[in-house]
């Protein structure tokens, strides 16, 4: 059965469709888990960036949890990622610990970087995170070289890389696509398409309507998936997975989601209406999984019990962080160059 | 007069040069209908509509490259960068071209273009989004950079930099946005000439050069001084970092006998030592003690508030170079 | 009578052809002049580069005069165009005294620069050559940013921009498609597709077979054809600035050619062999009109007479400029800021 | 010893690097079937692979990206930029990336690569193809930038720096690829520290801080300054720009109690300026008259030979610098 496309701007191109994986009900029960940890995660963030703990820009993946959960199941712990800004959640998703993801955050001791990072800039090399990124784009061939890394040593590693719909016209992409391509890199480009960059409706800048279809031109294989569906953000990931390990080259995925909270903490969202937001709501990913758990037979006890152990799991980390001291002043003249 | 803020003033000389001169647009991501990420543009879409006003998709270097082409036809373009930390992806377009093309076509194109937006850290916008960035574009011959630190002269060197013929890249500062100052009414021309610097405070014991944010962290520690051990602080607003106004800084040299340069880009090759070398080129006989200069040390600006303040060459360091300076003065 | 395909890397598509314009033998002549005589002009930068008396880096464009010569006639002497380095060819089309372009190389006091220009950067303003470039890639935005100021003023000029097949990865190009793309701007992307990006045949890197095809990603129209033929260069220039001026937005097309000469003055050209260039002679821009000219009806020996007449021209251009004099020192440090 | 010239000095230290250590790889425009537009590269394609001597597209910033990428999961890749003047369209990856990458994640991550291409003036290139780019790369906190002049340091610095594990750029003046200077024989191990001026003549009179091309053209001014004059200028070779060794120049100064750092990038927030405001910082009693720099005028290199030497802060500039400091001993 092909899925059904819940997402409004999915185009019903034949070579789009992709079978989505059946999970068992034991692992769509973890994967609620670990979307619902992402959630109560950024929720907690914009509380604190409203109660003005949390300084610059921070940018929340509420919307996009289906994205980073899919993906982690259909990756190898070891596989190279990098992403954006907006890159909470897929860290979260490889097993980064939420204390030390919020004491970052704040800029505390704590934090995964000694608060020399902050919300823009998450990573942990040693769960295969290599490098979230401020700069639209730059990200992107960051993981090109880590698969041609893995290529050259012959490790058998693959690299995905995060970005947005917007990111698109930024050169150094297509640079990019077109190298990967030509050397048959082992990486897969996975799009977030949540329909706005920055405050701008992506149509309003983009001559190209599906965006998928884009990285067609470099003869890529290329998808355009539902990615509010964990379930098919997994089978595609797997696919895409599949492919670059068997030496086949890269994937463009186009995964289309929404984001249901503003561009960073603080956004007014003057841009768009309350009923647009209200009606992704019906098919936001949790709401789709938590309905097809219910579907297969899971039980809201369960849930319910998942929802609120995560609850308490996060308000723990957010006192940790708060409690994290600062960084010592010494720091901030240490680290400029490697030994 | 009346007290507006920074962004209002910025956002009137936008506004008074479109009216003006029908060849001056706007360019740039968000610019537009939303009216810029820090709404420095708003408004200006409604008034003039799409064509002179224009969103961009996240292209600096191609959006950038567009402004200098049509500016050698006769435009003239003002380009915001979102962060002026961004001029990295186009800074081809920048150096090598607009910046280039007048010297290098024997005179025969002139470049007419504004680069604007904002730079700065004490927000806590980390490494890649608090980039001072005058003495970057300072190196480069062939664009103008100024960085005022008032409404005042925001909008009057706005205007000048939108009339002036060459490429000039106007820099705010993101803790400048809300500060209010005077100004005369919407409409009444106001014009900072530029090349001018300004005496923002007088004094005899010390001349510190600063602008833009610094500034006003040195009218501050200035303050302090002479409160706190009678030391008097002279305040000199380059205001323009290219062409830099040495006789403004000399004349006040020639009275204090000591110079500090400050500014929040990095001290490594920075404004601040040119401004040491070239007093010591032109004029050392005005220095009764080595000139000295204190801009960002060697780090990129990290998220944490804690180590934020530490860095940034605000008040507490601004008075402890001054203090260092005249330590026998002080003592 | 869809054209003769005689580049040999033309691609097949039927979307590709375009019909040859059949123009009067009075155009085509003159036509022939300006092709002898950029041809003969380069010829004698040639020899000039070889004698030490230019340096720097100087490409010629023998073997592309096709291009320039049909653009030249397709267009209206006010309309915009930017190019490369290599770029003597559409500057003398379009009507560059070869004096003043010799003396610019050579760095001399009469050169349209002042000499402080040279070979990389032809323009003249007055005749609509709004400059040339160093940095590949960079004059493309040039372009559409006048093609910009062109629909923002309502002037009805069009933009003409020249990029070799080696251009189309830097990122500025991608950025330049789409924005003149979405804003259907009055330009024409021209890629002289000389098989060769400095010492490396162009499907070494790129992942995209057809160049054309490529602009197509943007909803571009764009066209294919065997630029050594100058009635098809001007038939797909003249359909284009149609289609420009008609506010139809962009054109891409893809002009197939062949560089006869190194990459630059100097080049030892290790890298292909003398029987691959001698194979091209047979269908360079040259021979072919000739051929046309001659099957046509006019005599060889107006040609002759032509050639010896342009041969005059560009000695006395060579002497003119060799007697001119070094600007003066001075003016090293004027033109830095306009006033 | 043999006789080497600085290209073969190059060509081996990467012959050299890549044959011991595996991760060691170079990418850029046309390294590696034909060798490299300069020759650098040649026979390395032969001898390693596809692999690891990379042709690429004409996408610098596509491959700094990825060179970047590559480091950080411990490669050490090698890119040539073919111009440096090229830095300009991939500045993001290297300045705002590659450079900051260690710092902002707080020593997580480390960036092990080099960057290296020729530059500079003297061949006519233009505007757009000569450009010095040491001080603006200077400025930039997290990458380290070498620049030798003799084969000797460029084949020993290029070893320390393939070896960093830091991005280093590694500057080579496209006037020194053909001059030739001695060598230890191919294999011997030859290391050149970073950080570590070199004196390249002693002298007296003056402290003349150089490095890369300008230096040797210093070298000749002062031996006609000798032989006109009787001036005795002491020649030190920074070799490093970052990190700079200002011991060495102090211990120079120190014993001649002038300073003047010469370089051919634009003199404005130059190295120079910044040597100058340095020693006013450090060692102001060192000085008997006042310190000076000799960068490039505010233009960009004119093609015209004769406008091109004009400009160039070569050896009649130098000694007519070195002249005007030195008045009363020259008199
Ligand atoms: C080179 C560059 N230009 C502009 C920005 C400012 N900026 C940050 S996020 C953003 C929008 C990106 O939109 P998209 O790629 O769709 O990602 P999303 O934020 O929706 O996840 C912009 C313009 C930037 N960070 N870098
Ligand atoms: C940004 C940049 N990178 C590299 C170069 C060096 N370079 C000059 S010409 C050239 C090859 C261009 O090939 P193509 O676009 O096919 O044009 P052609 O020379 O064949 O006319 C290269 C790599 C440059 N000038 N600018
Ligand atoms: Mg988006
Ligand atoms: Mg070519």
């Amino acid at each position: 059965m092909p899925i059904s496309v819940e997402a409004d701007i999915l185009s019903s191109r034949a070579d789009t469709v992709i079978e989505p994986a059946v999970l068992s009900n034991e692992t769509l029960t973890k994967m609620y888990r670990d979307m619902v940890l992402i959630r109560r995660v950024e929720e907690s963030l914009l509380e604190l960036a409203e109660s003005g703990k949390i300084g610059g820009a921070m940018h929340t993946a509420i919307g996009h949890e289906g994205t980073a959960v899919g993906m982690a199941a259909a990756l190898q712990p070891d596989d190279y990622l990098t992403c954006t800004y907006r890159g909470h959640h897929h860290s979260l998703a490889r097993g980064m610990d939420p204390k030390r993801a919020i004491a970052e955050v704040l800029g505390k001791a704590d934090g995964f970087a000694k608060g020399k990072g902050g919300s823009m800039h998450f990573l942990d090399p040693s769960l295969g995170l290599m490098g979230a990124n401020g700069i639209v784009g730059a990200q992107v061939p960051h993981a090109a070289g880590m698969a041609l890394a893995s290529k050259i040593r012959g490790e058998g590693r693959i690299a995905i890389t995060f970005f947005g719909d917007g990111a698109l016209y930024q050169g150094v992409m297509h640079e990019t696509f077109n190298m990967s391509q030509r050397w048959l890199l082992p990486i897969i480009f996975y799009c977030e398409n949540n329909r706005y960059s920055e405050m701008t409706p992506i149509g309003r800048t983009s001559s190209v309507r599906d965006i998928y279809m884009f990285a067609r031109a470099y003869g890529m294989h290329s998808l355009q998936i539902d990615a509010n569906d964990v379930e098919v953000v997994y089978a595609a990931v797997t696919q895409a997975a599949e492919r670059a390990r068997a030496g086949d080259g890269p994937t463009f995925i186009e995964g289309i989601t929404y984001r249901l909270a503003g561009h960073m903490a603080g956004d007014l969202e003057t841009y768009r209406s309350p009923d647009e937001i209200e009606a992704q709501r019906a098919h936001e990913p949790l709401v789709v999984l938590q309905r097809r758990l219910l579907d297969r037979g899971a039980d809201e006890k369960t849930l319910a019990e998942i929802r609120a152990e995560v609850e308490a799991e996060v308000a723990e980390a957010v006192e940790f962080a708060q409690n994290s001291p600062w960084p010592h002043p010494a720091e901030t003249y240490t680290d400029v160059f490697a030994l | 007069m009346r007290t507006t803020t920074f962004i209002q003033a910025i956002n009137e000389a936008l506004k008074e040069e479109m009216r003006r001169d029908e060849s001056v647009f706007l360019i740039g991501e968000d610019v537009g209908r939303y009216g810029g990420l820090f709404r420095v543009t708003r408004n200006l879409f409604e008034e003039f509509g799409e064509d002179r006003v224009i969103d961009t998709p996240i292209s600096e270097q191609g959006f950038m490259g567009m402004a200098t082409g049509a500016a050698i036809v006769g435009m003239r373009p003002i380009v915001e960068l979102m962060y002026m930390d961004f001029f990295l992806v186009c800074a081809d377009q920048i150096f090598n071209q607009a910046a280039k093309m007048h010297y290098m076509t024997g005179g025969l194109v002139n470049v007419p273009m504004v680069i604007r937006g904002q730079h700065g850290g004490g927000k806590r916008y980390g490494s890649q989004h608090s980039q001072c960035v005058e003495s970057a574009f300072a190196q480069w011959p062939g664009i103008k950079v100024l960085a005022p630190s008032t409404p005042y002269d925001a909008k009057g060197l706005l205007v000048s930099a939108i009339r002036d013929n060459n490429p000039v890249v106007f820099i705010e500062h993101k803790m400048l946005y809300f500060t209010r100052g005077e100004l005369p009414e919407a409409g009444e021309e106001l014009i900072v000439p530029i090349g001018k610097a300004d005496v923002k405070r007088e004094g005899k014991d010390l001349t510190l050069v600063s602008f833009s944010y610094t500034l006003l962290e040195a009218l501050e520690a200035a303050e302090e001084l002479q409160a706190e051990y009678g030391i008097d602080v002279e305040v000199v607003d380059l205001r323009s970092i290219v062409p830099l106004d040495t006789e403004t800084i000399y004349t006040s040299v020639e009275k204090t006998g000591r110079l500090l340069a400050v500014h929040e880009s990095q001290s490594n090759c920075g404004i601040g030592s040119e401004i040491v070398a070239r007093i010591y080129e032109e004029a050392p006989h005005l220095l009764k003690a080595p000139a000295r200069r204190l801009g960002m040390a060697p780090a990129s600006l990290p998220v944490s508030q804690k180590l934020e303040e530490e860095l940034l060459p605000w008040k507490k360091n601004i008075k402890a170079a001054v203090l260092e300076m005249l330590q026998p003065v002080a003592a």
